[in-house]
């Protein structure tokens, strides 16, 4: 999937991937509270929290409140997770007492396909009753997208993952359009920021349909275009990412390094 | 108040065709050595619920011991899919497999129900998704002093709940601390209930995090040392990751498969009585 | 993030007339010291919330700092009645008290859903009884799965949660062990909180049975050594069975319980902000 | 209010009170689960467990399960009933994963007002927006005497405590008759036995009306008469509790001692 500017990466310091975890977690504010996704979610939020955002206060869907891993977890459940958390709870306590209220303000989370309106499939790819491919499926992905303050999308693009409309919803973005969470009564705002390895969308302000407004280092607006599954919109302020930092790439690196 | 047996023997006792049966465990303290028991034990048409049904699920439906899965969850988690799970989904091999589909929150409050005592579980969630159109078991709850409509799901009530803990004393009362899941909530909602222990001891020392089970809320308990292989067991063994991507090349194809299944599970003596 | 503050600066910033206040504890931990700070601020019109007000809600009552009081149980444990509330209900002396009454498994369901951001909470409760004839906030809801009828109440959100806990860390992390009965949820439930503590340290060493509340869930700490006597904290000191008995003789007259409130609430210095 | 037999009392060793908890403790057998309201509901759990069953497994509403205290607890939220439980888990925890389920054998309940059908009262003597005397409320009794197997209560007999309907039903017994429980949906069997300080009543098991089935040594039928607020009814197999043995009086006198 990253294929598609593999020219430019040759001549760079770092991959694409790299570019996009390390943009992802430049996303994140130091202090704020963060419902961790396993996969690249968990690789960016970690990489924050390494980086500049010490007091990032990191939430495991297994029961951890406040975990401080030293290297990236292998799954939600690592028990590095727990060994390193502030609070150990339950699983019931987690979604009840600190995701449902509202007290997380992102909720980071990954997807298999994901559409303009930034709805999140992880379900089925096909038919639900005759799926061409099974997927997952919902884990606390739709509550985290419905309560958490704001939502952070970290995804690989292609035509594949980026659709005009997900096949399934499995987590709610912004339905049809703007205004579609408030008629359903969710409280948080929803995806906010999608950071792929092209670049970074936002919801457009009037109609909600992700816009891009960042291009990574060397990706052409063309190129993401191609891997887009609608007519792409870019936003009139549209920039660059910076390139990641010497210390940038240097605490993934160590970061991953320390999960082998 | 529990009794102390067999691996082999609880699952006889408590583990019957076409029951429903919860083997819980949030990626720490999964039991696995109880699932393969199950298999061992040739069950069939059973109801297999779980939030996160990973490798040992794959097992068990791969085995074809399972009719039907309720679960929010269904991978292979650090590593990718699920390929049995998948093929009975898919092309329903070896049986078709009905599938009963919710999110974390809801699963994890149907168990709070059935712990509870309570027919339903009130929760903020599947709002917009698709899982209501797909999932008789979600419907909708207004609220009688504010009006606000909220989801409803049904109490999990399970025949037996299964889980793996880190000790047990020799009067039954379980021990478990770390990730504790939604363990508790697993036994406390299911009718019976068989616990796997890593060792029986004769006194619980108290453990920072540690939840306690009275043994009179827990059927059967077992020692089962290493019963969580290859997820792991806080204070006793680590995660083999390995494993899991060794699973992954098994678990992909139905000869390599039914290979595993020969050797590794009817291959391996049973557990004496 | 949890500020540092004094008793008397946490109560001024947090607690304001006319408030819904909660101070929980079940027997253990009581925050006796943050409720005679109010005293002696004069908070006036607040609405007291508690499963089981006791001596320091008779003392916030006779001192005239109450309109409403919400509970489930109002006693002196162990030694009988509290005269000062008493005497607001039978003779609405010094203020007539307005009262909202619940059963124990009510008031912990209402803070449960106050603290998991629910309108509303089911329980099976109050059937037959005559409270709810008299409490408004108990009506009855069906299961949509089962057509049963079970109580619903609906969820407490003080505007300030207080509880005495044994330690924080200078992060403001709080860490309470022994029965921590509903103070979590308590504080959860609530939009602000104060947390007293028997002593800020520098690490929290995790404890068997400890619950940490995170510094970001909690709005204010104050150090308050002694700040649940003559309740216990245990790990610290012992339940002051004395004292419950003193109060007996003190609240039973309303002479009495004004010498002692000049004496001992407003004759002591407030605690330097 | 022990007044009435106090004549008797002088020539005996024992007290009535005592009588009283010893035939409470009597009824509760060995490996029940009991969830003890404080005072003599307490006295008389421990009493058991100290005596003929060492394997009652007490719960009170605190948070504990199993406690197993040396002396009796000055409340129930007494710091010995956490130190020697099995498990201590929180309030709300309490009354909905044990409670409310139905695993607990035997509610021991004390009353301010019992009435005839074992209907409880521990909230008002006389109107509610206008009390006589204002009592500590419910507490954790509405859901006991709902949800436990069976109740039992241990109450101090007089015309004040013994009447024919209560002001206040805070705890429901059996209502105005046998089938008033299942008519509400309720599990539990209700009150079954009801100690006084005179004798022994359980409901009648066409009626559910509360009949005097045994006498404490030394009391007569007319004394429970005159301290009883409806007109009284004698089982037609009215016995004689057995008296309190040295063991069971010895048990009795070291746990208060202890409590000291």
């Amino acid at each position: 999937m990253s294929a598609v500017h593999a020219g430019t990466e040759a001549e760079r310091a770092y991959t694409s991937d790299e570019m996009m975890s390390i943009a992802a977690a430049r996303a994140l504010r130091d202090d704020q509270r963060c419902f961790v996704g396993i996969g690249l979610p968990s690789t960016a939020a970690n990489l924050a929290r390494r980086s500049h955002a010490p007091n990032l206060v990191l939430i495991y869907e297994s029961g951890t409140l406040g975990s401080k891993p030293g290297r990236l977890p292998a799954s939600i459940g690592d028990g590095i997770l727990a060994e390193t958390a502030d609070a150990v709870i339950s699983v019931p306590e987690v979604f009840n007492y600190w995701l449902q209220p509202g007290r997380i303000d992102v909720g980071f989370l990954g997807a298999a396909q994901l559409d303009r309106f930034g709805n999140i499939n992880t379900t089925v790819i096909g038919d639900y009753a005759q799926p061409k491919v099974r997927l997952p499926g919902a884990g606390g992905a739709p509550e985290i997208a419905a309560s958490c303050r704001e939502v952070f999308v970290v995804v690989r693009q292609s035509r594949r993952s980026f659709v005009d409309r997900v096949d399934f919803v499995t987590s709610f973005g912004h339905g049809r359009g703007r205004g579609d969470r408030e008629r359903l009564g969710l409280r948080g705002a929803g995806p906010t920021l999608v950071i792929t390895d092209l670049g970074v969308f936002r919801p457009d302000p009037e109609t909600a349909e992700l816009v891009l407004t960042r291009l990574h280092p060397g990706v052409e607006v063309e190129q993401v275009r191609e891997a887009t599954g609608w007519e792409l919109v870019t936003s009139p302020d549209l920039s660059r990412t910076a390139e990641p930092t010497p210390e940038e790439l240097a605490a993934l690196r160590a970061l991953k390094a320390a999960s082998e | 108040m529990a009794e102390i047996v067999s691996l082999a023997e609880g699952v006889r006792r408590l583990v019957h065709d076409g029951d429903t049966v919860a083997l819980e465990g949030f990626t720490h303290l999964i039991p696995h050595a109880a699932g393969q028991e199950i298999i061992r034990q040739r069950r069939r048409e059973l109801t297999l619920v779980r939030m996160t049904p990973d490798i040992v699920y794959d097992q068990l439906i791969g085995a074809g011991c399972a009719r039907k899965l309720v679960f929010s969850w269904g991978g292979n988690p650090g590593v990718g899919s699920l390929h049995r799970f998948r093929d009975a989904v898919q092309h329903g091999w070896p049986a078709p497999l009905e599938i009963e589909e919710h999110s974390h929150a809801g699963m994890a409050n149907r168990y709070v129900a059935g712990a509870s005592g309570l027919p339903f579980a009130v929760l903020r969630g599947y709002s917009g998704t698709d899982l209501p159109e797909h999932t008789a078991t979600i419907k909708q709850i207004t609220c009688p002093f504010t009006g606000e409509r909220l989801a409803a799901v049904p109490a999990l009530n399970p025949d037996v709940g299964i889980i793996h803990a880190q000790r047990a004393d020799r009067a039954g009362n379980v021990q478990i601390w770390g990730l504790v899941g939604v363990q508790k909530e697993a036994v406390l909602a299911a009718r019976r209930s068989l616990v796997t222990v890593e060792e029986v001891v004769d006194e619980l020392e108290p453990v920072p995090g540690g939840v306690v089970l009275p043994s009179w809320a827990v059927t059967c308990v077992a020692e089962v040392p290493g019963g969580a292989h290859p997820s792991y067991a806080q204070g006793y063994y680590d995660r083999d990751n390995d494993y899991y991507e060794y699973w992954d090349s098994i678990g992909r194809n139905r000869d390599s498969f039914e290979a595993w299944l020969r050797e590794k599970v009817f291959g391996v003596e049973e557990v004496a009585t």
